[in-house]
């Protein structure tokens, strides 16, 4: 059931200079969240913002009715957001969108470029539970930007590239060793982060013949198929991200690989 | 109790408040957020004769108290609407009223037709001012003559209430009106979206796909509202008035402008019960007022 | 260092940045919040023939992002200025560019005429763009054939650059460019502000002493930006662009579109030095970009 | 000299359901103020408000380098201000507009109307200073406005009139009993709060023929001259209520008795 609710702000948690998990309660029992699942956040404390934002459900914890948001600040929404104090009242509208599958085959690599990260806790969780091995892969451009890698530990391996060296391999996540050989020690992937990082995802997957599946942004107005706005080419024609995805199938999508 | 049911030609409404093209889809995406029945009609997003794939993305750009769309009529065309979506939706108790597109006066007649068939729906809303198509749309609500053109072309099709959308990027709205009153139109619907376009300084290049997209929300609020009130002077016909219309407030102010009914838009997407927060707002406004009949705020500006 | 330097036609600007007029005054209220030096140029306030008391109170309204005016071309005169207030103002080290207004041809051109006259004097921006007069202002700006007019009979009779500031309230802005140009315009400026209206839903009544202002600030941003891409498309000759430039960014995002010179309008009132920091802001950006001439950046939006 | 200043909100002393003062400490010594001068306050914290809001100054501390703000809540600026915490930054431009003169005679009589108040403390001390007697008439519609009378009292004699007859005399301001009779006590009158009222207090004045200044309000964008918005007719013509008000004494206005 989407719900449209006054959440309470619990607090912050920042995690370096940039990026911070905001923590928020439900009025009534949260509403059923699936990994891949997002919500739309009113900012209503800046003159510069107008719409809502969308942020993938970080965890969400159905005994304490608290969701909680990883978001990484690049403009206003997320500044301000930032600034939210404890007792604040923050409206927001969820569960919405998809979710990722759950895959037939055991071993599943996670691969997660900045805020990308966001989706995989719960996605981490829902795969334990399912008997499902999940290795993380994250990348980043700078070591200070990978966070959050001991949260992830409980669900599964945690790889690192950052592009700097300074952490994990360096490189690109597609850079990565594991990638290395025409086999591959994985049956399903699913990513989440820039655009181009997810492409080189899809190609891999392709070449190695594993299931992928992607969890797209997009500019949206509402987060819940009113207006058409978020839209992207699939093999039956567009779609949108926000009812539709945001996780497709790779074999949905257009893509050239 | 208050009377709030107005009418808009032959339309009966059961109160001011009905919803924009294209931000309410088609009443389904509101039914999780909101009561759709007590809306008076939902205009339903813009039909062509054809299915349509839209524009490329990204269509959407956020401005101040603002946003920028370029969707572009992604809709499945008239027949598909007719044989799978409105059998979904008629049995909301609320009017559905298809918005109509065309690239040629003929696609305009070819749909109006079809939807004069169809049972239930008892008004039109011609849309000849849709910024986002290259052929058709806005290029007829420009301009005086094309828009009679089409108005008239789809009025000797229409029997039942045909509501004319025009396009705010006009020197002389009021005389656009008076134009399609004269061809034929039993009421006039305005404003559809400012061209807008919007730039991003870094990467130096538009935002949107089509680099020019239509503008809706608070920001033109203003200029839709002297629009209204241009209109309302210059025709006998109703006004339904919309252009950021966010709160109760504003959906009065449209009425005392002029308008019979009001247009809920962009507000849909930040508050998916924006429309029926409204309509309970009007009523509070008019019990506060001591108003009976919502008929006597229509146009009631006091101007000295 | 960055080359910041423009010119529109015989006019050298040592930046871009410049105030709109009626939004800074002659500049002297703002020498205690920053130094009026640093801008290219002031547009000084609009200036008619006799002393003009301006409308009615009230004459602003507050709108979502912008504001509406209705101030009418409050000023003493066209003498008053040359005599008593240009030379108070002239030791700026910055150009003064009288706004000329009129509600008739020879009003204009007479008002031209004295401006000739003016050493230190080196360009004026012909208003056929004003909402808030009754006669001449906007009705000239609207009106292909008496805007040529208008640039005609101004052209004749003034040696020095000649800039045209047009209305937004029409139907084909590149037209109306095109039209003013081929009339003698050595430059465009635009927009002008938008008719619009503002009511108070609990008096009922409209804000303004006039019903009906101009709008201004962010909320007109995209469709003034816009403008100014369909303006630079259209026309040869320079273009300065306003609407709603708030920041850097904004004035970017206008330079990209087209514009050779920006004012800065309605953001000198919330921050009454706004436009020094917009320049400080566009010379950042040139540094962060690797941009070593502002002329790079004329008209260069990326469209694929 | 003017300046343009964060401010830091120091606290608010809420009078009543509807109005509070507001202290701000400047970042450095403050500008000298004077009785009737305003300020223009930046809101940055709401999408609903573009412009700023100018309010009177209701005090002036420079050893502590502070101003305070007597705010009554109309709409959505005045609202917001109210919530501003303890530490946030407030932009604003002071001091601002003209001065009430100091009258020749020695017996002043201020007449404030609901929020109106709000000059009078400053002009109180200031009057003091001068060895001038004020008192001052204070009115609201319900006992409940009245707010602050303690805080006039180290200045003058208050006087009271409710509308509800709660408090003081029953009535408004312009029944009040010192206004009965043909001769007046009051040698000078200065007078703030709505139009009406202060029209009508211009009206006595004029009628006992003393001195009369008002204080004026008025729609403004700029509130430094720039926009000529704010204007008034005078016997000379508009003049702008925010450089040259916004006291005028009531000769220079065109009202009508
Ligand atoms: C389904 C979905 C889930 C998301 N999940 C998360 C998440 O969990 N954590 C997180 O930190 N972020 C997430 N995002 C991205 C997040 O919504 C944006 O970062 C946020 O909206 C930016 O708001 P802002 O006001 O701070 O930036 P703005 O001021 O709006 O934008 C700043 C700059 O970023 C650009 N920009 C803004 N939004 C996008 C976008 N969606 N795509 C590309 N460029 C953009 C703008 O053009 C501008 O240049 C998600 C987005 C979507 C669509
Ligand atoms: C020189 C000057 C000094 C002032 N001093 C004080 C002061 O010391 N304390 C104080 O509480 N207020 C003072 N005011 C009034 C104060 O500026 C307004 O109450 C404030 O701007 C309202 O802002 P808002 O956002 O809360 O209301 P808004 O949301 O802007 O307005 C709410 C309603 O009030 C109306 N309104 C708003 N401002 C005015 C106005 N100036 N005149 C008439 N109607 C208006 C609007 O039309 C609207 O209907 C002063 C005004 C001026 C011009
Ligand atoms: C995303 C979006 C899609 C729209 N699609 C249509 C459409 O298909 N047909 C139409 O007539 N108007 C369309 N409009 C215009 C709205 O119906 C309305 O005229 C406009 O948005 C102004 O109202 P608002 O400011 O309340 O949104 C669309 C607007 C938006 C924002
Ligand atoms: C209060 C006010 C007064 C104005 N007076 C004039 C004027 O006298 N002449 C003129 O050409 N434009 C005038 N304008 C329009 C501005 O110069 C400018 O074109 C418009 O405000 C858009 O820019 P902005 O959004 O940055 O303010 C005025 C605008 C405002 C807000
Ligand atoms: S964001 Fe509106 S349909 Fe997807
Ligand atoms: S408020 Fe701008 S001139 Fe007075």
């Amino acid at each position: 059931m989407k719900k449209v609710e006054d959440f309470r702000v619990l607090g912050h948690k920042w995690l370096n200079y940039s990026s911070y998990i905001i923590e928020l309660e439900a009025p009534e029992p949260l509403s059923p969240v699936q990994p891949g699942n997002f919500a739309e956040i009113e900012i209503s404390n800046s003159p510069h913002v107008f719409l809502r934002r969308p942020f993938s459900i970080f965890d969400a914890n159905p005994l304490t009715n608290t969701l909680s948001f990883y978001v990484k600040v690049i403009g206003e929404g997320t500044r301000v957001l930032g600034k939210a104090r404890k007792g604040d009242k923050v409206n927001i509208i969820y569960p919405l969108g998809n979710a990722f599958s759950i895959p037939e085959k055991k071993n599943i690599l996670v691969v997660a470029g900045g805020s990308g990260i966001a989706p995989f806790i719960l996605y981490g969780k829902a795969m334990q539970k399912q008997g499902k091995q999940v290795t993380f892969l994250l990348g980043a451009r700078k070591a200070e930007d990978i966070v959050l890698t001991e949260m992830f530990r409980p669900y599964g391996e945690v790889l690192i590239t950052t592009e700097d060296g300074l952490l994990g391999e360096k490189g690109m996540v597609t850079q990565h060793s594991i990638f290395i050989g025409k086999d591959s020690p994985f049956e399903h992937i699913v990513t989440c982060g820039p655009e181009p990082m997810m492409k080189a995802v899809a190609g891999i997957a392709r070449k190695k013949k594993v299931s992928c599946e992607v969890s797209l942004e997009n500019t949206m107005a509402c987060g819940f198929g009113a207006c058409l706005c978020c839209i992207v080419e699939t093999v039956d024609g567009n779609k949108c991200v926000c009812t539709e995805g945001p996780v497709f199938n790779i074999n949905q999508l257009t893509w050239q690989t | 109790m208050a009377d709030l049911s107005v009418s808009i030609h032959k339309l009966q409404l059961k109160n001011p408040v009905t919803t924009a093209s294209g931000t309410y889809g088609y009443g389904e995406e509101f039914v999780e957020f909101m009561d759709v029945n007590r809306l008076a009609a939902i205009f339903v997003k813009g039909i062509t004769l054809e299915h349509r794939e839209g524009n490329p993305y990204p269509r959407m750009a956020e401005t101040a108290s603002g946003m920028l769309n370029s969707v572009g009529l992604q809709n499945r065309g008239v027949d598909y609407f007719i044989q799978h979506i409105y059998p979904r939706v008629r049995n909301f108790d609320t009017h559905i009223i298809p918005n109509v597109n065309g690239s040629t006066i003929e696609d305009y007649v070819t749909v109006t037709r079809k939807l004069n068939e169809v049972k239930g729906i008892e008004a039109i809303e011609l849309n000849i001012s849709c910024p986002n198509v290259k052929a058709g749309g806005m290029a007829f609500g420009i301009n005086r003559k094309s828009a009679m053109e089409a108005t008239r072309a789809v009025r000797d099709v229409y029997d039942k209430t045909l509501i004319v959308k025009l396009s705010p990027n006009v020197t002389d709205i009021a005389d656009m009106a008076r134009a399609v009153v004269d061809a034929g139109a039993d009421a006039i619907s305005l404003v559809n979206t400012f061209l807008g376009m919007a730039i991003n300084a870094e990467t130096r290049r538009p935002i949107l796909g089509t680099i020019t997209g239509g503008l809706s929300g608070p920001a033109i609020k203003p200029i839709a509202l002297r629009m209204v009130w241009d209109v309302f002077k210059a025709v006998k016909v109703p006004v339904i008035g919309m252009g950021g219309i966010m709160n109760a407030a504003d959906a009065i102010e449209f009425i005392l402008a002029g308008s019979t009914a009001i247009q809920v838009g962009t507000a849909n997407f930040i508050d998916p019960a924006a429309s029926v927060k409204i309509l309970q707002g009007v009523k509070e406004y008019m019990a506060r007022q001591g108003v009976s009949s919502v008929k006597e705020l229509i146009g009631g500006m006091i101007v000295k």
